[in-house]
Parts: structure tokens; C-alpha cells; sequence
């Protein structure tokens, strides 16, 4: 939302009416939701005072993601994640984070991955494991979180 | 520039049909009906057909009518070469030689026939993706039967020193095959049985059709046929033949030929303005094999820090087409292999993305792929984690 | 009539494109060129065309898409069912039952399993051309791993018992193939994986392309491909899909559905007129398999004393395409393997000529090469030796 | 030539242009002489009271022919064959039994399949076979005329 501006992006602006008949129109893979997170991925960015942090996933096998939360009185008064991976793992970062943007610890540790699955209107077979990256994060964060306050002094 | 309008750079993947072929081919599809191996009239015109195909595919690779086989594509070709042979020449021995940047036609049928009993020695390449030939020449042995490396790779466009190689394995008797499918219509071939005793084409890459294909064996070549049936191809290769694409075939061939020296250098014009723009919007980018001979359309640019089903995506939503690795691996996320044989680290193969430019091909449309991926890599880049 | 019009009785060996077949194929001839396993929007329409044409196939036949493997045709078809079933099953025996009537593609092959170690059982038939079941039953051995039986032959097209000798390889756990090619499209097929575990079609015998066949495989059969390369049609077929002759398959498949009750009966109507013309005009011939139950549109006649050649240049000079045996023998005077299991002499075989009939026979074309057969005939007997 | 009345004669005499171009317009295995040889055949008969006869080929191999020469003064002056066989097979006996008919015995003696392949203008590789027919045949029967000569009392 932030890079309207640029020029590339213009290109998106265009009437997306293909050229040639294609009866899926767009994309086949992804759902109008999931190319709308992966376009403009909602709380990517990095806290520079998280009270949790995960890493997760492995680069070499696909997919990677940082995920960063601040609480306040129990809630999640902000997330943060960056992604490298496929628009699946960006897409599903971006819906978990906005899922558990807000909630309470105790409900954002019942979130699954069906959650985001289910928020996204579906991804496809071949994308499933994906979806499980933004909730492991959150929950990693979660965990994090929990810890650094048991060794708090 | 109101409407989305397709940027097709995907042209190692397949090409559109070239008018010539369709031409060639409408009347096949719209009377001309008939099998060639029928008696009559009807059949005569279809055989006709093939032979005039025939006769210039034979031209065109310096070779004898009866030393084209028709097959259905490329893969098939890959196959009868590999497992022909060595079902011929098995007795003779059992080591067979190629390459760790074949085509998965020939890479897993090697793999395929290591698991039959046959011994295979995938040669490496160099971090510009070619095979050294002194490699070539000293893995063979006194049991090798076959060597088969490509003539380009699809997804570098690399050149392979098939010349020396084929003529390391002539000197020493030994059979030659080269899956010349990425050459074919890119990069002047000559005649080819000069240094290969078997030379793959497939006619969907070169503005021909999908459904045509061709072995060329030299004369003389040990082969078993991989189907049996009917008489037709020399014995090589039964079934009725698909003349309509076989026709098809022949005129796009024809064409491609015609085309290569101007259309190679105005291709390759495009491709080097593409690169030069992509270095210098991007940074942290690798052109890969960009100092090996290359054929003149490919370009394969690896992003740091981006996974390229994203970067393709993207592209796609604005009717770019490219492809990541070879088009043979969507939906499989293994990074290639050709890329890891040149030495890339996973992570830096999951982030190269092919661009292979065509006849249709523009400087607008050049300079639009690069500044849409110069906005594309940004915002990825924004969002990774690496 | 001024002007020399060709009356084509030569279906069994090709068909012409049907009107929706060639709808089907145009698009992705003139502007849909994209190559089903690419990512991008011109990839995804070409396998959305291949996806849709699978489901059509897989609705005619009863079974799931991922049952139907698309090949290049029926030879190739045939020949995974036969090689590919053998391969993955030569651990658990070496005894496979054909028949002596097989087209050359699945007989060729069983002959060429033979020579690799395999046990074969070529099962005879009667004197009207029809396997008995019971025979079928009693070559089973506790080594028998398939059974491949055509569904209708393409000499003579009599109707094989598949379902009874399904039946009985499916009790016993046995593989069965059937070669539909001729049967598809002429008479109803049902659910056909209710008694064989593979089934052959190709597009080209029922008003659809060259360059599109399937084999169906009951999910579940043990199946190892014949060609090895990219992760196509679910493992079993690699090579860039033929997507305008998929296109064009399914779509004629759907007609040859459509039209084959009102169709059969016409052409069944035609076949018994031309014959009753035939039997009351010349003397001395013989029907083959009219005992038979027999496809509606298959016509095959031994005319005593004279050589089939010499028939089908008369008839080819009137303009009529009929064929000697199957077409894929033209050029060697061998008599025909199916009409030899018949029992018929070679001198027999070798006068005997095969009409096909299809959808755009007409009743004046039968009363034509009747009265051309009766002339014919006749002049050659004069000159006959015998 | 003799049954020209028939009516299925009639359908020849239509204008032969195909209906779908064939580039090779008729038969390719065949020229035009062989096919004019072929259809209407010359010498096909029997002579009942023959000086040399020969019967050559195995039908179940896929040809046969008869041949019946009368000889006077050492010349052929009639000569009549019968043949089962492809078109090549009934071509090459029409035009050896052409060529040898009025024939001086010596001269007829050296005719070989060549002569009838050059007269008839070629034939196919495939069918080359069929043209020894007629010249066997014809120096069988000339063969057996002069044993005939040898064993008269
Ligand atoms: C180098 C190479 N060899 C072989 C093939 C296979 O050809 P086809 O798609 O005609 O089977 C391809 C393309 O997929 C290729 O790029
Ligand atoms: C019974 C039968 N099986 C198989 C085939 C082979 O099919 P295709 O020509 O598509 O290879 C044919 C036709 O030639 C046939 O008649």
C-alpha cells in the first residue's frame, strides 16, 4: 500500500482483462485473497523492542520467516514478520500475522493453521505446508515471549 | 495500453506456431485425413506429406531421409536414443556417459537405466555450466557405449563443446547422442552427423507444433526400438504418424533455419539489453552462464534473497510470462539441478528465474520486464527474511 | 458426376476430423500455444484445456481423471500397457495370455516381451474370429500376470468376450488390458474398468487427431512407464502435452458418444446392404466374422481366386479407399495374421479386402463399389491364373 | 479393351482428377503404362492346343502365372497368359508376353525382366520381383516347346 507510488506498480493498475480467453481468469493457484496478501503483505516489517522473536523454517528447503510480537496486558499490541519464500508462505504470513494482530495471548495460542487457511478462502494442495510457517512463528513468538518473562529477574 | 497484454518470455519452454507451419498443417487437419500407410489415394497424399517432411528435415540437418525418425517430441527421442542404444549396444558393454545438466528426458532415463544394470557417469560442469571435454574424453572407458550430452542447455542456454565430445567418442567408437531440442532454430548446427550419431529435435520449440518430434540416427547406429507395432519410421518408431504435425514440423524447421542468423542477433541484441538494464536497476543479482557460450535467447538471473514462484507470480499478474529452472518442475520445489551442478547453494537456485526471449520479442517489451522486476525484487527484498 | 469423388471406406485405419474436433484443436493452434506445465497465465489456460479434455475422457469411461494417461496414440498406449504391466509385475511371474488376432502393436510387443524372458500364451480363435473365454480361463497359470485382449478386432470387427475373460482375470488377481482402439466410439463400452484394468483408445479412429491417444489405468494397477523424463500424466508419460490433440480427442469423444446408437444403426444397416449386394452379385466369396458379433461399420470379404492388391488399385483408380488386411502392412505381401488364426489359407488371405464404413457413407456410395466389386471381380477372374 | 460395355468399365472413363489434390495425381507405385497394363491387359487367354506351357509361382506365396505359347517356323506367333497376382504381377506378364509375341525363338531367348521393366517404364523397388514372372515363364514355356521338339517321335 505504502509503494503505490512506484512505477511498476502502475502496471497492476491496468485492466487485468487478459489478452487471451482464460476461463480461470488470473491466477489458477491462488484465490483473489491470497494474491491480495501476497501483493500487499499486511505487518511486514521488523520490532526493534519485541518482547517475543521466532525464526523458523530453513532458506535451503524454501521458505523462511522471522516473526517479531510486542505484548501489552496479555495482547498482542503488534506483529511483525518478513518471509522469504513462495507467495504461499508470504500470503499465509500475512493472514496470521493479521489474525493474531490484537488478541489476547490465550487466544492467539489456540490459532492453527486451519485458521489461516480457512481466513484465506483456501490455498491450494501443493501449498498446505506453507500455511503451518506464520502460525508456527506466531506460536514460536508465543513461547519466546513466555520465556524471556520467566527469566525476567 | 489499456488491457493486459501478454510479455511471452518462455520461449525455452514452447513457442507459439509460426505461420508457415500452420499453414503446413490445416490442410491435414481439414481434409487431408488420411493414414499414410493406407493403399489408396487418401493415404497416398498423407505419406507424400511425411516424405516431403522428411526430405527437409534431412536437408536441413545434412542428412539422409531415412536417417530422420519421426517421434511425437522430444522426450521421446531422448528416450529411444538412451534406452535403444543401450539395449543394442548392452552386450558391448554397460557404461553409458552424459551429463549432470541434462534434461530430465535424459538425465532420468540415464538414471533410469543406471537402476538396469548400467553404470553412468553424469559429467560436472563448470561454475558457467559447460562441460569440460578433457572430462568428457578421460571418463571414457573400455565398456563405455554411449555418450550423450546436450547441445544447449534449456535453462542457461549454455553451449556444450559437443563437437569435441562427439568427436572424442567417434574416434574412439563409441556412439553419440546430443538433445539438440534448445540448439535447434538458435545456434547454426551444421551437419550434424559429423560429430553425432543421434541428434534430438522437438518441433514445439522451435514455432513448430506440439505432437512432432525427431531422432536423427546416422546410418549404421545400433538401435532397438523402444515400442513395437507396425512397420513405419524405418522400424524405429511405430504407430500412424501425425502427419499433420510432422508437416508442421518441416515448415517451421524450414523457417527457423531461414531466421537463425538474423533473428540470433536480434535476440541476442534484446538479451544483452535486458541484462544490462537488470544489473544495473538491481544489485545483487548473477547472470547465470553468462560467460559460457550461450544460445542467443536465454537469460537466467538469479535474485538474492527471493524465491522466484514469487518473483514469477508478480510477473504474471502483470502478463509477464517466465519460468523458474526448467518448466518441467512446477509444483515440485526442489531447486534445479542444473543450477546446483553450476555450483549455486539451494538457496541461491531458489531465487533464478529464466527468461527466454522469442521472435515476438521487443525493446518495449524489454524494458518493461526489467523495470517491472526492478519494482518486483524491491518489494520482495522488503519482505524477506534473508 | 464429372469429376472423380472419393468414396472413403477405410475407417478402420483412419477417420476425418470431426467438425468439433477441429473447434476444439483451433485455438490452440492460433493463439493458445502455452505449454500446460508452465506457471504463468499462457501455461495455466493450456493445462486447463488438458485438465477439462481429461475429465470429458474420464466421464465417458467411467473412471477418474487421474485414470486417464494421455499418450500420442494407440501403439503407444499399447505398448506401456504390455511392457509397463510386464515390468512391474516380473516378480510375481513371467506368463502373459494374448490373442493371435492382436494388432501388431500389442501382438509385436508381446513377441518382443517373448524374446526378454517372458512366457506367452497367444490365444486362438474360432473360424468366425473370436477368442473363447473359456480358453482364456484355462492358459491361466499361477505365473500369469496379465491378460491383454482386444475389444473389437480391426480386420474383421468381431467383437471380443472382454468382459467375460475380465471377469475371469480380475477373480483370479490378474492384470487385464483390452485394445479398444476399434471398439471405441461403435459400440457402447460402459464402465469399462468394471472388467479390465487398462484400456487403449487413440483419437484418430473416431473422428478426432493424430496425435492423441490414452491409456486408462484402473488406479491401483501396477504400471511401470515406458519413457522417463518430466512428472507428466501422473509419472506414467512425460514429454510437453499435446494439447490441441487432446483438445481435439476429447472433443470428438464426446460426439462418438453421442452419436454412436443413432450412428451404429445406420452404418449397421449400410454394412448388411453392401453385403447382401455383394453375396447376391459375385459368386465365391466368403464373408469374414459375419457370425461374429461384429463393430457396425467392418466389412470383410475374400474374393476366391484373386489377389487383394490387384483389387484395391481398381478400386483406388474409381476413386474407393478400401484396405488389404490392416493398413500397417502395406508393402509386404505377408497375408493377414488375424485372417491366418481364422483359418483361412494364405491364398484365402490374400484375397480378401476390408471396407470400413463411417459417418458420412451413403447408400449410393455402397451401391457404387458394389456394382464397381461385381466388375472388378469379374475382370480379374478372367485373368486369373487359379 | 473387350469390355468396355460393362458398365462399371464406365466409371474409368470419368475425368480422373481427384477431388483433393494429390500431388502425385493417381498411383505413385505406379506409372501410367503399368496401370494401363494392369487394367486392361494384354494376351490374357489360353491356347488350347499350345506348343510349349509353363506354369511358374506358388499362389500361397502370393503369385502364379500360366503362360501358352504356339511356335511356327521358330516364331511366336501366339502367346496367352494367366496370372494371379498384384498389379505389378498382371503388368509384367501383359507387357513380357507383349514383347515376345511374333518373337524369333532366339531373340525371345535373351529377353530379360529388365526389358519388361524398361518397357513398362519402371516399376517399384517392392515389385521388382514380380517382373521375373513373365520372364520365367516365358522361358520356361519356350523350354518346355523345345523338349516337346526333342521327345516328338
Ligand atoms: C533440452 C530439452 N530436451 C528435451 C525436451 C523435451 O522435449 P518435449 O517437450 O518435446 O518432449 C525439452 C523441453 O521440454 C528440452 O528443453
Ligand atoms: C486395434 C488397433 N490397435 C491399435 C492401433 C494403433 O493405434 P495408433 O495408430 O493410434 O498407434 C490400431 C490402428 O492402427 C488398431 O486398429
Amino acid at each position: 500500500m505504502a509503494r503505490e507510488d512506484e512505477d511498476w506498480r502502475r502496471l497492476y493498475e491496468q485492466d487485468r482483462e487478459p489478452d487471451i480467453e482464460d476461463s480461470q481468469a488470473g491466477v489458477i493457484f491462488y484465490n483473489d485473497t491470497v494474491i491480495e496478501h501476497f501483493t500487499n503483505p499486511c505487518n511486514v516489517g521488523e520490532i526493534d523492542d519485541a518482547d517475543g522473536f521466532a525464526l523458523i523454517g530453513d532458506p535451503s528447503c524454501g521458505d523462511q520467516m522471522k516473526l517479531w510480537i510486542k505484548v501489552e496486558a496479555g495482547h498482542i499490541i503488534d506483529i511483525k514478520f518478513k518471509s522469504f519464500g513462495c507467495p504461499g508462505a508470504i500470503a499465509t504470513s500475512s493472514m496470521a500475522t493479521t489474525l493474531a494482530m490484537g488478541m489476547h495471548l490465550d487466544d492467539a495460542r489456540q490459532l492453527t493453521d486451519d485458521d489461516v487457511v480457512r481466513a484465506l478462502g483456501g490455498i491450494p494442495a501443493n501449498k498446505q505446508h506453507c500455511s503451518l510457517m506464520g502460525i508456527s512463528a506466531l506460536q514460536a513468538a508465543i513461547r519466546d515471549y513466555e520465556q524471556r518473562i520467566v527469566q525476567r529477574p | 495500453m489499456n488491457k493486459r497484454t501478454t510479455i511471452y518470455l518462455d520461449h525455452n519452454a514452447t513457442t507459439p506456431l509460426c505461420p508457415e507451419a500452420r499453414e503446413a498443417m490445416l490442410p491435414f487437419i481439414d481434409g487431408l485425413y488420411g493414414n499414410p500407410s493406407s493403399y489408396h489415394h487418401v493415404g497416398r497424399q498423407a505419406r507424400s506429406a511425411v516424405e516431403a517432411a522428411r526430405r527437409t528435415i534431412a536437408e536441413i540437418f545434412g542428412c539422409s531421409p531415412a536417417e530422420a525418425v519421426f517421434t511425437a517430441g522430444g522426450t521421446e527421442a531422448n528416450n529411444l536414443a538412451l534406452r535403444g542404444a543401450a539395449a543394442a549396444l548392452k552386450d558391448r558393454g554397460r557404461h553409458i556417459i552424459t551429463s549432470a545438466i541434462e534434461h530430465h528426458s535424459v538425465l532420468k532415463t540415464a538414471e533410469a537405466l543406471g537402476r538396469d544394470g548400467f553404470d553412468i557417469t553424469f559429467l560436472p560442469v563448470d561454475a558457467q555450466g559447460v562441460v569440460a571435454p578433457q572430462a568428457a574424453a578421460d571418463a571414457i572407458r573400455p565398456d563405455t557405449i554411449l555418450i550423450s550430452v546436450m547441445h544447449a542447455n534449456n535453462e542457461t542456454g549454455a553451449v556444450q563443446p559437443v563437437e569435441v565430445i562427439g568427436g572424442a567418442a567417434r574416434q574412439r567408437g563409441i556412439a553419440f547422442h546430443t538433445d539438440a531440442v534448445q540448439a535447434f532454430g538458435k545456434i547454426p548446427q551444421g551437419a550434424v552427423f559429423e560429430y553425432a550419431d543421434m541428434v534430438t529435435v522437438t518441433a514445439h520449440k522451435a514455432y513448430g507444433p506440439r505432437g512432432a518430434g525427431a531422432l536423427l540416427v546416422r546410418r549404421g547406429t545400433p538401435l532397438v526400438p523402444l515400442m513395437t507395432g507396425g512397420h513405419h519410421e524405418q522400424g524405429l518408431r511405430p504407430g500412424t504418424e501425425n502427419v499433420a504435425a510432422i508437416g508442421g514440423f518441416a515448415a517451421a524447421a524450414e523457417q527457423a533455419v531461414a531466421k537463425l542468423a538474423s533473428e540470433s542477433a536480434r535476440i541476442a541484441a534484446l538479451r544483452d539489453r535486458f541484462e544490462a538494464l537488470l544489473l544495473q536497476a538491481i544489485s545483487n543479482i548473477a547472470i547465470n552462464s553468462r560467460g559460457a557460450p550461450r544460445v542467443p535467447n536465454t537469460s537466467n538471473v538469479c535474485f538474492a534473497g527471493i524465491e522466484s514462484e514469487s518473483v514469477l507470480l508478480h510477473l504474471d499478474l502483470l502478463g509477464i510470462c517466465a519460468s523458474a529452472g526448467s518448466a518441467c518442475t512446477t509444483g515440485e520445489p526442489e531447486p534445479s539441478h542444473v543450477l546446483r551442478a553450476l555450483g549455486l547453494s539451494s538457496v541461491q537456485a531458489q531465487g533464478a528465474v529464466r527468461f527466454s526471449l522469442g521472435r515476438a520479442t521487443t525493446v518495449e517489451q524489454i524494458d518493461t520486464v526489467a523495470a517491472a522486476l526492478a519494482g518486483i525484487v524491491k518489494k520482495l527484498r522488503e519482505v524477506s527474511s534473508l
